[in-house]
């Protein structure tokens, strides 16, 4: 029965993607804007060499064309060539994609782990003083411009403190000799990007749980288990959290897209080497396959996410019916 | 005991990151630079910017003027150890020659023929005297790497680990992140100073600043004012203003034609004369860029040999009264009183303002020119967008004016070319046709006595000047800033000019490493402490959780 | 008869003004958000600004004095009076925009929720798209499709943020049509029309409003980015923009705290107080969260 | 020695809206093996005397004062941990809408156990076996204990509540409405099962409900609820053939009777009154026909009836003299 | 009860509902789920007449009160109403239909839109039949029909929101907007079962004063046989979608035949001390209407199944005058002892 219901939501996902296919593909043609910028102002160019570029990138093809071609190579995992780099869109994402993933990685894992906390404790000591602490925190951290806050934490702990690195996510250049090193410095270039981006989503995470956690605190079955004598924590644990946590999971998942958005903004504040700043570059140097690549793999991710949520959730909550 | 270890990097900041390793398909700055330290062309230019030996140890040039022969050094290896000879010379203009690819091709105009008749000798044959030959900076690319690529894939071969002569040898590019080089140790003129030189890519100009304060970098180009200001003040930061080759320009769509989607009335030169008279570049240059650079004239600066600079009476300097008075006279009268003049048929003077949205210098700019042109009766009105969307408008035609910036080289071919009527569709950016123009530019690069030269490219220039389809505003600075607490030796090129970015690979040759600097590596054990503390009280809080619940 | 119910009226107000008064969250939401709208309603009257114009150039990047008691910008002009009139262009992209958004959202969440089936799916296949689609990208995208005049980013910010909106008042709306109260209206008589302007749309109301100022929240931070990101309005003078400039002259690394911090603080308290009072409101108005 | 003895139970709500006194003086005895009806109406504080034995009462209620004497133990003035002690090992609940009272993400067998590992410190094995034969007693099958409470129906639920309430072998067990919810005939079949399960673990029960007429072949005992006071108490036959309270009467007779004539009874005119302002004198008097002046004004005294058989009436009887 | 003309008409009534599959589940399953909600149901009403509907829930009680009034989906017979077929295609008809025919609902507390004025709740059948243009016509009536409904004065209780009334007052309200029309015929779907009992009566004697003043029809919809016998001129019993037994209240209460029907009277809760009754407590619930039991449907929880009990399913057969029975026991006239 599960089995079919996982189906169902794979398949759903599968259309989804399709669509997010079709979309991509003509939201990116009619952008105005040319590829060939890069050439274009650049006196020693030459004709022919605008030309041939504008060939290479199948350019000259009717839209319909182009379309196709897109998708029979698409097919083949073949997203075309970037523009600017002139190489292989897949290549050019692959060598960005992973300090992105460890970067939203971690922050989501943290975020999560103390959003949650903190909207446990707040909601278990509703109207106390920690309470008003913590929403305070929360409602501030959620009301801050991503972009400001990284450059505030730069201005602080960069700048004032001399405790991490501005920038980069490893001291550019550098041999290092030993592994401890490399984790060392590697660790002190993602503090500030984490820490920002962890600052960003905790306010909203703690605020769902603690709204969740009233919510679940008030229903019948908690009497219960206050009735069955046992304390509030192992309450909270048990019956509490596991049911507050069925909306965090829907939470996180559709918190991905916003995600991308904020890596956007940290990656161009602390010079990140992601996905996000990719993007911006691809979008400013109007690089079309570069941008529906990315932005393909964005979209397909989060909608992945989605469906790991929506199977999670299946599995947390046994109400949901084949 | 580091100090033995760990090689002399210099770390150097910059905005834009190299669009390819293949000279054929780069066409960015950047891509220029690296290529310099990577290859050698056959003659570079000294501090002096004057041609000087390279590959070529010397060359000569028969008496029509139309065959140059080179003789090469016998003394250079590639990066990889394969001994450099004629071979490579031809093959590489061979290969740029048929297939005209790349930002050097438009170098090797009106070469017919390239042989080595030995080793060591290359004759270069050109259909009629060339005058820009030994300002071509065409770096020489090894035949025995480049040959088993096809040239059908010429466009797209990435040449991930390029093999050169220079002074540098390639280690590594981290996309996003920095490109590596490291010094040649048999380069022919000699070992540079530097051991590893890394270009580390910022994202925004902003923590580049900081960084260089904070020594994570020790060089960097592209800073605001406002920053240059700050780290002139920056112990061990030499910050300048730095003169480069290059100019921002206010251009109109000067399509003369019916079919033109311009404002037909940017046909009339009174109209470009009049906006040009309104604009207070100075005072604009003093608050946009605070003064860094000097007002604009002419197609090429004034650094250049070939630079001209008009008289008194052709200037247009700031002037709204003669603006306004010009209008007038052409009979542009504002006669519904809302304070924009009208030709005789009544069409308003507004025009659509084209500026780019993430060139916040050039914004403000155009925003100042359209005040100042209202008092003109001139309304402008500004549209920001990416570069991508101007490219597409500029050409389809579909545009009134805009403002770029060019950067151009020491010789004038390729900026005067952009002006040429042959260009529209190409290179061209206003749509410019002049018959007179077109003529002395072809001219221009057969005469070989730069005296005699320059008068034509000065006719050239006066040309532009009057009729105006392009408003040169300034000559802007490149404000750059160097370390030199850890590093010595730095030299302007020209006096004026700047550490990098200008056609000249010396300071990256002679910049010595101050002996005793210890690499300053700003906390990163102080990260790993705070970073620990967290964790330990995490861990604490949890454990603490713990015991409660039992 | 008609004075009864505005009698009515008056009690409803009433009871939600003694709620409200006693939230003190939504007190200092208030308070600020109050605060903001009169000095940006006034602010630019009192001190004119014309983004458009120039200071000298020996005003550029002044610290405050008593001339300008919030120093000068990159461009010599006085960022106090920039940011009364960056605060109006702020708080008219905010509502504007949540204007927008919400009629879409209601609206799609209403049709969808109410005529369900085919529609249902339609509608709800295109909202999860556009739940899906990475916000940010997409915003930046469209902003440049469509060019970044302020009335576009207003129009792409209330495009791309209906999603949420739609979802919840769809679910609302399904179970609201399946209370009795509306399958009595049915037997009644009434038509879809009637149920729905009658007794859905009053009863999804408050969640709607709680939405409406969260939403609020989120487009004025939206436009933030979109300056910052380089795709705001220029000719406006909007905080986002004043951000922009300042990060782009770098305002942050040569120190002039003047120029950087005063705008990013405005947008925080704005926001905040729009946070405050959406909570303050669903928690008035969508009583559940008071039980306990 | 009684079960359960409460002496003038007074237990408040604090609102903003001012001090809900739902429950005021109420005093109960139950025996060994005993069981007891409490009915009335809706709001007439059965849930908050129920709740206030346990001490399970919302934050906003208070025990102001009165005792709970449990095998005569004072349980009002035990301590947190003690009172967790006495919650389902001596005294456990039947929740009014087995729906609700279940944790939606937990297996029903789970929630069962958890109790009995905590009171009677099996193991989790063991106390899966006394699951399955507590199952066996409510008439459940033993191989459904690891489904989750949606797999249940209503009667079902009800009936897994039942072997909750059971798990350690309480000595009182509340039923809070056990069958309200339910559909006639499964009604039937719980009410069946308690009074053996009653009969055979020779526990107390109190059984709240207000369908009077469900208390004639199950309970020993009924105690009449009217706004928070206990208006009217003693055996099944003195409440049904005896009663002495006209409200008693007005509610015994609000039920027609199959086995006699079928005449319209006459309703109790009016509703139940706020208990925030409950109206001076007996508290039934606005509703009451045969109320007389010292109604308003004087509140009444429990008189004894008969053996424990109590009313609190001025004119005890009075309808009977018409 | 026959000199009466009939106002509504039931024949061979059917509604089913395909539960809601998915488009995979369609895919790939092998049938469709069906729920036979009311599965071929007779059944006349006379003016003036309350018929009861007694059963189990899920048993179609519901469901076939919606479906008279076209709030179901009839998929098979018809509906005549004061003689002539209610064609429910025709949206005209059906709102003209509406108007003589209207529903209570049974649950007080979410019968009327808590946004809505009462005033606005009684009048709202008015309005959306474009009756009486003028708000004070609207509102003499509304007034009527509240006191007439008991809720005197009823000027009142007009501007008050539903949260300010009791459930009784709430479940008046309700009545007050369904009698503003003069309809001919109500179904009432378990009008009191949220009440408390000290209020049931009072909506109870309202409805038969209705009945009487207005020579109102109603179809009562409860599962106490208790109330049913109460007020009710005839009693419909019904299992999984049919009617079972049919006959005149007392017949029902003292004279009833099918074992379902015996059933359900031993456990009816009586206000009286009597600790030996026997309860002939059916076991198990009510089958899944997904699967009916072939035969007799009642046939897994009857005690005097035997074997043509599983192979045909019993007519409804005439006993007496009013009275049907469904059961192969009376039909083969072996009486049932009790
Ligand atoms: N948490 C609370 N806050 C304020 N008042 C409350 C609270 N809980 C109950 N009350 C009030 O206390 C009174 C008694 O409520 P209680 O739930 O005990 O009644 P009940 O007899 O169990 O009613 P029901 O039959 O509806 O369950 C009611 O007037 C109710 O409104
Ligand atoms: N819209 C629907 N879709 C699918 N099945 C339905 C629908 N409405 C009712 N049913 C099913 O039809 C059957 C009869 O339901 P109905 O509500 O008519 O019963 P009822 O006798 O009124 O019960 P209750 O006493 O609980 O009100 C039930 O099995 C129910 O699940
Ligand atoms: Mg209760
Ligand atoms: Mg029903």
């Amino acid at each position: 029965m599960k089995k079919q219901y996982v189906f169902k939501k794979v398949l759903q996902s599968l259309v989804t993607i399709f669509f997010v296919i079709i979309f991509n593909y003509f939201l990116f043609r009619i952008m105005p804007g040319n590829p060939l910028a890069m050439i274009m102002r650049n006196p020693r160019a030459s004709a022919e060499a605008i030309e041939r570029t504008k060939e290479l990138f199948g350019l000259g093809q009717p839209w319909y064309m182009q379309f196709f071609i897109y998708l029979g190579n698409l097919i083949q995992g073949d997203l075309g060539l970037s523009f600017i780099h002139k190489t292989p869109v897949v290549e050019v994402v692959w060598s960005r994609i992973m300090p992105t993933i460890i970067m939203v990685g971690l922050a989501q894992i943290l975020s999560i782990v103390v959003g949650i906390l903190m909207g446990v404790i707040s909601a278990w000591k509703r109207g106390t003083k920690v309470d008003v602490i913590a929403l305070s925190f929360s409602l501030i951290t959620y009301s801050v411009p991503t972009f400001w806050l990284g450059i505030i934490l730069i201005a602080v702990f960069s700048i004032g403190l001399r405790l991490f690195p501005t920038s980069g996510m490893l001291t550019p250049g550098k041999t290092f000799y030993d592994t401890l090193n490399m984790l060392k410095d590697y660790a002190s270039h993602l503090f500030l990007p984490v820490l920002t981006l962890s600052l960003v989503l905790i306010g909203e995470y703690a605020l769902t749980m603690r709204n969740t956690l009233l919510d679940v605190l008030t229903e019948d079955y908690m009497t219960t288990a206050k009735a069955k004598g046992f304390d509030d924590n192992y309450i909270i644990k048990k019956h509490a959290i596991p049911n507050a946590m069925l909306p965090m999971i829907t939470l996180i998942a559709i918190n991905m897209g916003l995600i991308i958005g904020g890596t956007i903004q940290i990656e161009t504040i602390f010079s990140w080497p992601g996905l996000g700043r990719l993007m911006y570059e691809a979008l400013n140097g109007r690089d079309y396959p570069l941008l529906q690549g990315i932005f393909l793999l964005i979209t397909i991710s989060v909608i992945l996410a989605n469906l790991i949520a929506d199977i999670t959730y299946s599995y947390l909550d046994p109400r949901v019916k084949s | 005991g580091s100090q033995t270890e760990e090689p002399d990097a210099m770390r150097i900041g910059v905005t834009v990151e190299i669009d390819s390793l293949s000279p054929l398909i780069s066409y960015s700055q950047i891509g220029y630079e690296v290529f310099m330290l990577l290859y050698d062309p056959l003659i570079s230019v000294d501090d002096n910017l004057e041609p000087v030996a390279n590959l070529a140890k010397d060359w000569t040039l028969n008496d029509d003027q139309t065959e140059w022969t080179f003789n090469l050094r016998d003394d250079v290896k590639w990066h990889d150890g394969e001994p450099f000879t004629s071979a490579d010379v031809v093959f590489t203009y061979d290969m740029l020659l048929g297939n005209d690819l790349g930002m050097y091709s438009g170098y090797l105009g009106g070469i017919i023929e390239v042989t080595a008749p030995d080793d060591y000798t290359v004759i270069v044959k050109t259909e009629s005297p060339k005058a820009n030959m030994l300002q071509n900076s065409c770096p020489i690319l090894p035949e025995h790497i480049w040959k088993d690529v096809n040239p059908d894939d010429y466009m797209t071969w990435p040449n991930e680990q390029p093999i050169g002569t220079g002074a540098f040898k390639f280690s590594e590019l981290k996309q996003g992140e920095y490109l590596k080089l490291v010094a040649n140790d048999d380069y022919f003129l000699g070992r540079p100073g530097i051991d590893d030189l890394i270009f580390v890519l910022y994202a925004n100009t902003d923590t580049m600043a900081q960084s260089i304060k904070l020594g994570e970098i020790d060089a960097a180009t592209n800073f605001s004012p406002s920053q240059l200001d700050s780290l002139q003040t920056e112990a061990g930061i030499e910050a300048i203003s730095a003169v480069v080759l290059g100019f921002t320009e206010l251009s109109f769509n000067a399509w003369d034609d019916p079919s033109s989607k311009a404002n037909p009335l940017l046909n009339d030169i009174v109209v470009r004369h009049a906006i040009e008279l309104s604009i207070d570049k100075q005072s604009i240059l003093d608050i946009v860029y605070s003064g860094q650079g000097s007002v604009g004239t002419s197609l090429i600066p004034p650094e250049g040999f070939y630079h001209y600079e008009p008289s008194a009476d052709e200037l247009r300097d700031f002037n709204i009264d003669k603006a306004n008075q010009i209008l007038e006279e052409a009979g542009y009268i504002d006669l519904d009183g809302d304070g924009i003049r009208q030709d005789s048929d009544g069409t308003p003077l507004e025009f659509i303002f084209t500026l780019r949205a993430d060139n916040t210098d050039e914004v403000k700019a155009g925003q100042m020119i359209a005040g100042s042109a209202a008092e003109a009766g001139i309304k402008l009105n500004i549209e920001t967008v990416d570069d991508g969307l101007l490219i597409d408008k500029i050409y389809s035609g579909d545009f009134d004016m805009f403002i770029w910036g060019w950067g151009t080289d020491l010789d004038p071919t390729t900026i005067l070319n952009v002006m040429t009527t042959s260009q529209i569709g190409n290179m061209s950016d206003s749509n410019y046709s002049n018959e007179r123009y077109d003529q002395l530019f072809i001219e221009q690069q057969t005469i070989m006595d730069p005296v005699e030269r320059q008068k034509v490219v000065w006719e050239m220039q006066q040309i532009l000047y009057e009729e105006a389809p392009y408003i040169i505003l300034f000559y802007d600075n490149s404000l750059q800033a160097v370390n030199t607490a850890k590093w010595t030796g730095w030299k302007r090129i020209p006096e004026e000019g700047g550490y990098f970015f200008n056609l000249t690979n010396y300071n990256y040759l002679n910049v010595q490493p101050v002996s005793d600097t210890a690499p300053a590596e700003p906390g990163s054990n102080t990260a790993l402490y705070v970073i620990a503390a967290v964790v330990a009280v995490a861990v604490v809080f949890m454990f603490n959780r713990r015991k409660k619940a039992k | 008869m008609s004075t009864i119910k505005k009698e009515m009226r008056k009690r409803k107000i009433n009871s939600f003004m003694k709620s409200y008064k006693t939230n003190t969250m939504g007190l200092i939401g208030g308070g600020i958000l109050t605060f903001f709208i009169i000095v940006s309603l006034l602010g630019p009257l009192v001190f004119p600004f014309d983004p458009m114009e120039f200071g000298q150039a020996s005003d550029v990047l002044q610290p405050p004095s008593s001339n300008h008691i919030l120093g000068t910008d990159d461009m010599g002009r006085d960022v106090f009076k920039n940011l009364l009139a960056g605060g109006r262009v702020s708080l008219m992209v905010g509502i504007l925009a949540t204007i927008i958004s919400m009629l879409l959202g209601t609206t799609i969440g209403l049709m969808s929720g109410f005529l369900g089936k085919k529609t249902d799916m339609v509608l709800m296949r295109i909202t999860d798209f556009f739940l899906v689609l990475p916000w940010l990208p997409l915003v930046l995208v469209l902003a440049a499709i469509l060019g970044t005049s302020i009335w576009n980013i207003i129009l792409v910010i209330g495009l791309t943020s209906w999603a949420g909106t739609a979802r919840v008042v769809r679910s609302q709306t399904l179970s609201l049509k399946e209370r009795p109260f509306i399958e009595r209206v049915r037997a009644i008589g009434a038509d879809d029309k009637t149920i729905i302007i009658r007794h859905i749309l009053p009863n999804v109301f408050p969640l709607v409003f709680a939405n409406t100022i969260l939403v609020s929240a989120v487009a004025i931070l939206s436009e933030t980015t979109l300056s910052f990101l380089g795709l705001g309005d220029t000719t406006r003078a909007s905080w986002g923009m004043m951000l922009h400039y300042a990060f782009q002259s770098g305002a942050a690394s040569s120190g002039a705290y003047w120029y950087f911090l005063p705008p990013g603080i405005c947008v925080v308290l704005v926001v905040l107080s729009f946070t405050f009072l959406g909570y303050a409101f669903d928690e008035i108005l969508n009583p559940k969260l008071r039980r306990r | 020695m009684e079960l359960l003895k409460i002496n003038h139970l007074i237990t408040y709500f604090n609102i903003t809206a001012g001090t809900v006194r739902a429950v005021d003086d109420v005093s109960l005895t139950l025996d060994y093996g005993e069981s007891l009806g409490l009915v009335g109406e809706s709001g007439c504080g059965k849930t908050t005397t129920a709740l206030s034995i346990t001490q399970l009462l919302p934050t906003e209620g208070n025990i102001v004062s009165g005792e709970i004497l449990l095998e005569g133990k004072n349980i009002v003035d035990l301590n947190d941990t003690e009172i967790k002690r006495v919650r389902w090992k001596e005294v456990s609940m039947i929740f009014q809408g087995a729906m609700n009272a279940l944790n939606p993400v937990m297996k029903i067998g789970d929630q069962i156990a958890e109790a009995i590992i905590l009171h009677d410190k099996l193991s989790y094995k063991d106390a899966i076996k006394r699951v399955e034969e507590l199952f066996e007693l409510v008439e459940l099958e033993p191989k459904r204990i690891f489904n989750y409470p949606h797999e249940f129906s209503g009667g079902m639920k009800q009936r897994a509540m039942i072997a909750m309430a059971l798990a350690c072998n309480p000595k009182l067990v509340i039923g809070d409405e056990p069958t309200t919810a339910l559909d006639v005939m499964v009604q039937a079949q719980i009410l069946n099962l308690l009074d053996k399960l009653r009969k055979e673990l020779n526990m107390g029960i109190i059984l709240i409900t207000h369908d009077l007429s469900i208390l004639g072949e199950t309970c020993d005992k009924i105690a009449i609820m009217y706004a928070g006071k206990i208006v009217e108490t003693g055996y099944v036959e003195d409440i049904y053939n005896n009663n002495m309270h006209p409200y008693t009467y007005k509610l015994l007779s609000s039920f027609p009777n199959i086995h006699k004539e079928r005449v319209m009874p006459d309703a109790i005119v009016g509703i139940p009154p706020d208990l925030i302002n409950p109206p001076s004198g007996c508290r039934f008097h606005p509703r009451c026909p045969y109320a007389k002046d010292v109604c308003s004004t004087e509140e009444p005294k429990m008189v004894l009836a008969n053996k424990d058989h109590y009313y609190a009436c001025h004119f005890g009887g009075v309808f009977n003299e018409k | 009860m026959k000199n009466k003309q009939k106002i509504v008409s039931i024949n061979n009534l059917k509604v089913v509902f395909d539960i809601k599959q998915s488009f995979i589940n369609e895919l790939f399953s092998k049938k469709r789920k069906i729920v036979k909600a009311v599965d071929g149901i007779s059944l006349d009403i006379y003016e003036g007449e309350i018929v009861s509907l007694v059963g189990e829930s899920g048993s179609g009680k519901t469901t076939l009160g919606k479906a008279i009034l076209n709030l179901a989906p009839i998929s098979e017979g018809e509906v005549f109403f004061k003689g002539g077929t209610v064609d429910f295609k025709n949206k005209k008809e059906v709102k003209k239909f509406r108007q003589k025919a209207q529903m209570i609902f049974q649950d007080p507390y979410q019968t009327l839109d808590p946004k809505s004025l009462i005033f606005d709740a009684v009048v709202e059948p008015l309005e959306v039949n474009n009756m009486l243009k003028t708000v004070a016509e609207r509102k003499e009536k509304a007034v009527k029909a509240l006191e007439d409904s008991g809720m005197a004065p009823g000027e009142d209780f007009l501007y008050r929101y539903p949260y300010e009334l009791s459930g009784g007052q709430r479940q008046r309200v309700a009545i007050a907007g369904s009698i503003i029309l003069n309809p001919d015929f109500i179904v009432a779907d378990e009008p009191v079962s949220m009440l408390d009992v000290s209020i049931r009566t009072g909506i109870l004697k309202l409805l038969l004063d209705l009945k009487n003043s207005r020579d109102l029809a109603f179809l009562f919809i409860t599962h106490d046989l208790s109330l049913a016998w109460l007020i009710s001129d005839r009693i419909a019993i019904m299992y999984l979608g049919i009617i079972v037994e049919i006959g005149t209240s007392d017949e029902i209460i003292k004279e009833c035949i099918h074992p379902y029907t015996k059933a359900l009277l031993s456990i009816m809760p009586v206000p009286e001390v009597n600790k030996n009754r026997v309860r002939k407590v059916l076991t198990g619930e009510i089958p899944d209407p997904t699967e009916i039991p072939k035969g007799c449907r009642f046939n897994t929880r009857c005690e005097f199944a035997y074997d043509r009990c599983f192979v045909e399913e019993p007519e409804l057969t005439k006993i007496s005058n009013d009275h049907f029975v469904a059961c192969h026991l009376a039909t083969e006239e072996i009486h049932v002892k009790s």
